[in-house]
């Protein structure tokens, strides 16, 4: 049973504090992915969890034990490091398997589990090189292969597909999900792929400059951000954010309006607003269409063909920039007028300290 | 049952061969006895590792060292067999007994080697050439010198490559500064007399700035080397060449053809009639107290100090010199450097011991300061003020009274 | 990159009790600490109380200070100590500089390369007698090889090691010859243990040989210059062996440096008094030397 | 860009090395040519003859081939002490590098102390015989390893910085004790250094003489640095035999020389950590 | 003016050969962008034509020269690695000035140049820190910006936003954009991610093991594959394939049919084909609609929920596994059948050697 449980973890360099009082329960068993900005201290937590970083407060649990002073290796844990440190003078064969011939496993089962880790990460024909004659993303494939030969109760994986093309990231990913299920372990999972953060994770954590901001399903985040914060951090691209004035309420909805926008009502929560407040208004560059009776309208500055869809960076009237994923290839002009429009359910309010005012 | 000996001696072929020569005399006469020989470094490294090996109970059996002020430094009564009841001892001269007695007045030691002189090697083949005679006095001494730079040949080897044979001009001066005063070593001792005080002991610094400031030295005596300064005697290429006599044994092995050239005369003084040799008593021999073959070692002493015992040494190494065991006599054919020297020791010859048998204190630095003034970086007054200074530095340390 | 956590670190939270233990334990420490205490340290401390005795090795008498008092008084000190410092300070320089040239020749890729290696390893082989006895000989002032050369460009060759102004770096440039082989294979472990990245990076970023060696190979083999600078630094405070097999010091007393001097004293038996200089040597050589360890290994280029 | 070996350069630095370092070992094996009048002048004209085999016999056989057992001595002391020295200094100073505690200081002051004090000798013979080592080869072993700590101990230290720490705490999580993060990541990565280490202290403890004349007295116990006495004493030496021994006993740490120098390689931690 | 040829270029370290004969045309002011799966080449050929990679054959022309043996300081390139290659011993700061420094830029314009590109790079609190102190974002910014302050004649971009996280990213590639357009520089660009290949690119290359596949602009790679491997390379999630019979042949179509789709009439080229030739169908998961009236129908296996989106894995009735995108968020059951349309015009043809027949 290996769960996990962070009590206010905090960490500093110094002068520098780069986590700030972590708190989150990991269930055994789960996967639990670490996203935010880069140098937010995502790498950080992870080492703390590993053991590698001295935890300057706070306590950890793994299991039902406090661990702040066990031994990385009584951690039941396997990392790939985000800078794979791969022992230069072995071969993959021997990287991948040096944690087993640690462990004094047979030699069969050795192999046995090397080769399987090495078909997997698609480099069976790698085995004999030494980590200098790898490519990055091969490289990075042995980090890979090192931690899931191991099978321990908690995987820890910072950025692990980052240098794999999307063929192969796709692959790993099944792959890495499969592993999660066949071995029940407790996965905790650096990205800043949004696709694989959505897709591997039963539970997000959003960090941003050491705090966490929120946890919660994939969906979860997506849909009922609780902050600005999360909000333009989750889904790509970005959402879109315009500030308007609050017109009227009632119980389960707010009407706003502003430059941008002629009054729109959307559900929301409007407990602590009044009429005059401002407040920031979100919505998906998915969630707009071109529409010509759009409730805005926006000059367009960029257009990204993408094939399948078309990405259209607009200007609002007030000067906001904004971008919409239109549906299919569109050819538009720069600078010509485009009126767009949104289901009002679709779209988010944030009041002036930057809190989504979901509707309970 | 047989026994093994160790015999601690100083290195180098020479040395060895004659140990060998005398180990297997010994052997052959003595079968249930083997000997194996150790060799240690020569000079003041040898002399660090024979305290060393003292202090810490570490000695051969049987081991060949200095007499005479280094003997006296090994701290004999503590670490040597006394041998005054020795039976051989009655043979043994009266001359070599001194230096290798104990301050308690025992005899820790037997005559181990034939005795040295040092003086003044010289070219017999420059000196029939230029028609000189030997010099009785310091003043016919430079005299033939300057005859002999006048026919564009060197006067004097001096090879300060090796810096102890820069030593020779104020060591073997101290037959004369004794014939001058008879009390000057135990005076020296005694911090009463100095180097630059005394005009008599100053001599011996005046003597080699002299011969260096009158340009008689060969153009690369700084650089040139004891062995070099041997050939130069040997074949003539420089006319005299102050030295110990040991150095006989080394011109006849490397220059077996030319050791009839070479003579040898005492380091003159400044009367013809107090013209003496400054003689070096020869190494001896002695047993640590640790060791476990008493009878042995013993057997093994005696035998040094025996006739058999020299005869094998001259088997080995030739001669160079009188020994001190009587009945000990030199072949006939002898190299006329030796034949030079037999005078000073026979009946009315004069001789004196060189100082570092009379007194305990010789300064360490004394050969640099003598490359020094013979290189004339030095007045001969300053090196000698310099050398007592030196000297008072090796008193203190050796905690004489006086000092 | 990160610092891994300390055995025993203070830790502001209670809970448990539960020592961790680094991945660095400090019993890596044991077998070395027990050799070198009880075998040299023990021994040497020991010895400092003969500092303060007349000392003959087989008995001791007790002077105080008197030993401190005498090793002042040497005529030669001052002479010896500028001696000292200067010789220290060629060899060392001399060492670095060429053993950080050689070796990133010998790194580059030169034809005959394992030649040159050896060849420049060579003299580090070769018994100081040897060495000393081989130099006399080229130095000699009239029939030395090295005047001879000169003379055939019709320059006069000085008196290399009779000459007393210029005994001393006639030595010191013996000693370079012997031992900036060492520094060269000290320099050849630290120009290979650099990654090669950095040179790439470097010639992207436009770098010339001569800048490539200055703002890479320079800072980034700090590891070697730091030992070279501080091992051939305290041996050049240190050597007498070599002065001793070719000079003894002299002519006269013109290349004795301190520890030639100690190692007189100490041939002459004065125990005491050498030991005395012994410790007047290293606190010198402390003076010298802990300063510039600190500075050489503030700022580790890596890490 | 071309990685073809310079050829130009290589001519001059093999011309300017030919000058600067062989001359003086041609001098050397010159002189063991020679017979012992010539070799006496020191000098460098051409062999007489030729001598080298005749004082080679000398040499070897000398003092009931002395130099053989000298030989036998020196390499047992070499290979013991070298092989323990490699190990106990990098294992010290790979925690000193790794392991910032305020003892370090001081650690380190003791180490450079044994480079600035020389050794004293007789305190150290009474704590040799007191544990009863004195004379004995693993005593001597012991005392070449207490001496050339420092040095190897620096040596490591100072480049042990040079492979990332991500090494470290990948083996960690590896499942690594800290026995194996030394021996298996860090002494095999250290390996040019090791190199170093061993080429330097061989030659070291191979050409020892003082330790062993001190600590290990006894023909049966001769190093071969002690065999140059035998033809070399404080006012006669055979120089052309003398050589002839330089010359032989300066061939096995070639040897080893040249059998380590090809291990010392670039890239060693080539590919190991990103960034 | 720097443009770049590349003729026949090959790689080989000892017995692998890794580039097997390159060609290519680079204009001036270019933006190319190299794509391929991991360990084809894309990093030896960045630094072949950066001169860090000795040439095993072939020829590179730099502007008009051949270079291949030309100092790379000569080239007028600057690079960001794949493994930036900081150097760990100097700060931020000087890392990023360090090409200037040795181009003895003089000191203010330095400070200024460095200070803009920290600036982009929203580094600017990091200017102080050695590398060893940084986040991998962190660090992968400062090899970007000590490319970018040089201004050269080409830039090459080894994966150079792999490690930041979505919004940087975008925020990066539009500066990098920015900076192309303003520098008018040629830029060649290796990445994995493909809306960075698409929005950046004036014309991408294809690799696949050290061959060029295609090389064109976006849209046209998305739309006009030229072969299996690039169809599917391009785009993600993968093109869907199935193999299918053909079935009818007329001047400009190709009617295939098989087991798990019904005659579907297809614009392709039908000149090699002749019926009963088994062709391969490819159709992109976005292209699939879910139609109750699809020429198609799939076993739901996995479903995967974005928000906007919704990714289902199927089964086809042969076992050919497919995903389609569907739009929106939709609520599916593992094992149900999900009936599926796409418009045929979307659909490429490729004949048995994997040759895309597009209608000419
Ligand atoms: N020194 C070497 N010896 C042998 N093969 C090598 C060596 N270096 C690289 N390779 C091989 O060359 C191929 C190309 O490597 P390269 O780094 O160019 O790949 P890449 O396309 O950049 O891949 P990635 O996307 O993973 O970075 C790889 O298959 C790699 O294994
Ligand atoms: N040794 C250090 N000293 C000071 N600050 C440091 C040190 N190491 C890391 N940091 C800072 O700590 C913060 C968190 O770093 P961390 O590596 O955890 O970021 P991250 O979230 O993993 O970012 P990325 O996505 O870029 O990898 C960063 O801002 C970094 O600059
Ligand atoms: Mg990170
Ligand atoms: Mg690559």
């Amino acid at each position: 049973m290996a769960g996990l449980e962070l009590k206010s973890l905090r960490k500093s360099y110094g002068e520098v504090e780069v986590i700030k009082g972590v708190d989150l329960d990991v269930q055994h068993g789960e996967f639990v992915v670490f996203v935010g900005p880069s140098g937010c201290g995502k790498s950080t937590l992870l080492r703390m969890i590993a053991g590698l970083e001295e935890i300057t407060g706070g306590d950890l649990f793994i299991g039902d034990k406090r661990c702040n002073d066990v031994e990385p290796r009584d951690r039941g844990i396997a990392m790939v490091f985000q800078s794979y440190a791969l022992y230069p003078h072995m071969t993959v064969y021997d990287n991948v398997g040096f944690g087993l011939k640690l462990a004094r496993a047979p030699k069969e089962v050795r192999d046995q589990k090397v080769r399987e880790a090495a078909r997997i990460l698609q480099m069976e024909h790698l085995l004999d090189r030494k980590p200098s004659q790898l490519s990055g993303g091969q490289r990075q494939r042995v980090a890979i292969g090192r931690a899931i030969v191991r099978q321990p109760e908690v995987f820890l994986f910072d950025e692990p597909l980052s240098n794999l093309d999307a063929a192969l990231r796709v692959d790993m990913r099944m792959e890495l999900s499969k592993l999660h299920h066949d071995l029940g372990a407790t996965m905790i999972y650096v990205t800043h792929d949004q696709v694989e953060a959505m897709t591997l994770a039963d539970k997000i954590v959003v960090l941003n400059a050491g705090v966490v901001q929120q946890v919660g399903s994939p969906i979860e985040l997506y849909q009922r951000p609780a902050n600005l914060f999360v909000a333009g951090f989750i889904g790509s691209p970005k959402m879109n954010f315009v500030e308007l004035t609050v017109e009227e309420l009632s119980t389960d909805t707010v009407t706003v309006s502003g430059k941008d926008i002629g009054p729109t009502t959307v559900p929301a929560d409007p407990t602590s607003l009044k009429p005059g407040d401002t407040v920031t208004l979100g919505i998906r560059p998915h969630d707009l269409t071109d529409q010509s009776s759009g409730n805005l309208v926006g000059e367009v500055s960029l257009v990204e063909r993408l094939g399948n869809e078309t990405n259209v960076s607009l200007r609002l009237p007030s000067g906001a920039a904004w971008l919409a994923v239109l549906d299919g290839d569109h050819e538009l002009r720069i600078g010509q007028s485009l009126p767009l429009s949104f289901a009002p359910d679709r779209a988010v309010i944030f009041n002036t300290s930057g809190i989504a005012l979901h509707r309970k | 049952q047989s026994v093994n000996l160790t015999y601690l001696i100083p290195s180098g072929p020479e040395n060895q061969v004659i140990a060998d020569e005398v180990v297997k005399a010994f052997e052959a006469a003595n079968p249930d006895i083997n000997v194996d020989i150790e060799t240690r470094p020569g000079g003041s490294e040898g002399d660090n590792l024979i305290k060393t090996r003292l202090a810490t109970g570490a000695m051969a059996d049987v081991f060949l060292y200095n007499s005479g002020s280094l003997f006296q430094a090994i701290n004999p009564q503590q670490f040597l067999v006394d041998l005054t009841n020795e039976p051989w001892q009655a043979d043994v001269q009266a001359s070599f007994k001194p230096v290798v007695t104990a301050p308690d007045g025992t005899i820790r030691g037997a005559p181990a080697r034939a005795a040295m002189a040092g003086g003044i090697y010289y070219n017999k083949k420059i000196y029939e050439e230029l028609g000189l005679s030997v010099p009785k006095t310091w003043a016919e001494f430079m005299a033939n010198n300057e005859k002999i730079k006048a026919a564009g040949k060197v006067a004097v080897i001096q090879t300060y490559g090796d810096t102890w044979t820069s030593q020779l001009f104020v060591l073997a001066d101290f037959f004369n500064v004794q014939a001058k005063d008879p009390q000057f070593a135990s005076r020296y001792t005694a911090n009463e007399a100095k180097f630059a005080t005394d005009p008599a002991a100053l001599r011996g610094f005046e003597k080699l700035q002299e011969t260096h400031d009158a340009g008689f030295f060969n153009e690369d005596f700084g650089a040139a080397k004891y062995d070099d300064g041997i050939r130069m005697i040997a074949l003539g290429e420089g006319a005299h060449y102050p030295m110990l006599t040991f150095a006989t044994t080394a011109i006849a092995q490397a220059y077996p053809d030319n050791i009839q050239d070479v003579g040898f005369f005492a380091q003159p003084g400044d009367e013809a009639d107090l013209n003496g040799l400054t003689v070096w008593m020869p190494d001896g021999v002695y047993i640590a107290q640790t060791t476990p073959n008493l009878d042995a070692a013993k057997k093994f002493v005696a035998f040094i100090a025996s006739v058999p015992g020299c005869e094998a040494q001259t088997r080995a190494g030739g001669a160079s010199g009188p020994y001190l065991v009587n009945g000990c006599t030199l072949p006939a054919d002898v190299p006329p450097a030796v034949t030079d020297m037999l005078p000073y020791f026979a009946e009315g010859g004069q001789n004196a011991p060189a100082l570092e048998f009379l007194s305990p204190i010789k300064g360490p630095a004394l050969e640099q300061i003598t490359v020094e003034v013979g290189s004339g970086f030095r007045p001969a007054a300053e090196g000698a003020a310099l050398y007592d200074e030196d000297v008072r530095k090796q008193a203190q340390q050796l905690g004489l009274p006086g000092w | 990159m990160t610092v891994l956590s300390e055995a025993g670190s203070a830790l502001p939270h209670g809970g448990s009790k539960a020592i961790r233990r680094s991945p660095y334990p400090g019993w890596f420490f044991l077998p070395a600490a027990l050799i070198y205490g009880v075998l040299f340290l023990a021994p040497t401390f020991a010895s400092l109380y003969f500092s303060l005795t007349r000392w003959t090795l087989f008995n001791s008498t007790f002077i105080g200070l008197d030993n401190f008092a005498q090793f002042f008084r040497e005529p030669f000190l001052v002479q010896g100590l500028v001696n000292t410092v200067l010789y220290a300070a060629i060899t060392s320089g001399l060492k670095v500089v060429l053993g950080m040239l050689l070796a990133l020749l010998l790194t580059s890729a030169i034809m005959g390369r394992g030649y040159l290696r050896s060849v420049v390893f060579f003299p580090v082989l070769v018994s100081t007698v040897g060495v000393g006895i081989t130099f006399t000989v080229l130095m000699h002032p009239t029939q030395g090889m090295i005047n001879d050369a000169l003379a055939l460009f019709g320059i006069k060759g000085p008196g290399w090691l009779v000459d007393p102004r210029l005994a001393l770096f006639s030595v010191a440039l013996v000693d370079v010859w012997k031992g900036v082989g060492l520094a060269t294979v000290i320099y050849i472990a630290g120009i290979v243990a650099i990654p090669k990245d950095y040179y790439e990076a470097a010639r992207i970023d436009g770098a010339t040989k001569w800048q490539n060696f200055l703002y890479v190979t320079l800072p980034l083999s700090r590891p070697a210059t730091a030992t070279v600078i501080i091992l051939s630094f305290i041996g050049g405070l240190r050597t007498f062996d070599l002065i001793w097999a070719m000079t003894r010091g002299g002519p006269g007393f013109a290349s004795d440096t301190i520890a030639s001097v100690i190692y007189k004293q100490y041939q002459a038996g004065f125990y005491g008094l050498s030991t005395a200089g012994n410790v007047v040597l290293f606190v010198l050589i402390g003076i010298l030397v802990v300063p510039l360890t600190m500075f050489l290994n503030r700022k580790q280029g890596h890490e | 860009m071309k990685s073809r070996p310079s050829i130009v350069l290589g001519i001059i630095a093999i011309l300017v090395s030919a000058l600067v370092f062989l001359v003086p070992f041609a001098f050397i094996i010159l002189t063991a040519f020679k017979n012992k009048q010539q070799a006496t002048l020191l000098d460098f004209s051409w062999p007489d003859g030729f001598h080298l085999w005749s004082n080679i016999v000398e040499v070897v056989t000398t003092r009931n081939w002395m130099l053989l057992t000298a030989f036998i001595n020196s390499t047992i002391l070499t290979v013991a002490s070298v092989t323990l020295l490699v190990v106990f200094a990098a294992m010290v100073g790979f925690v000193l590098a790794r392991r910032k505690t305020r003892w370090n200081g001081l650690i380190e002051f003791l180490i450079l102390a044994g480079l600035m004090i020389p050794p004293a000798v007789v305190p150290t013979i009474w704590l040799l015989q007191g544990v009863g080592l004195f004379g004995k080869l693993h005593g001597l072993v012991l005392i070449e390893v207490a001496y050339g700590l420092p040095f190897s101990i620096i040596l490591y230290r100072a480049f042990i910085a040079t492979i990332p720490r991500e090494l470290d705490e990948a083996a960690i999580i590896d499942g690594a004790r800290p026995f194996d993060v030394f021996f298996r990541i860090i002494l095999p990565l250290l390996w040019p250094v090791t190199v170093t280490n061993i080429v330097v202290q061989s030659v070291g403890v191979f050409n020892d003489f003082t330790n062993p004349l001190y600590y290990l007295p006894g023909n049966a116990n001769a190093t071969v640095q002690l065999t140059l006495y035998n033809f070399q004493s404080q006012f006669n030496t055979s120089y052309n035999l003398l050589f002839t021994n330089i010359l032989l006993i300066t061939i096995p740490p070639l040897l080893v020389f040249l059998f380590f120098n090809r291990h010392i390689v670039a890239g060693m931690t080539a590919g190991a950590v990103k960034g």
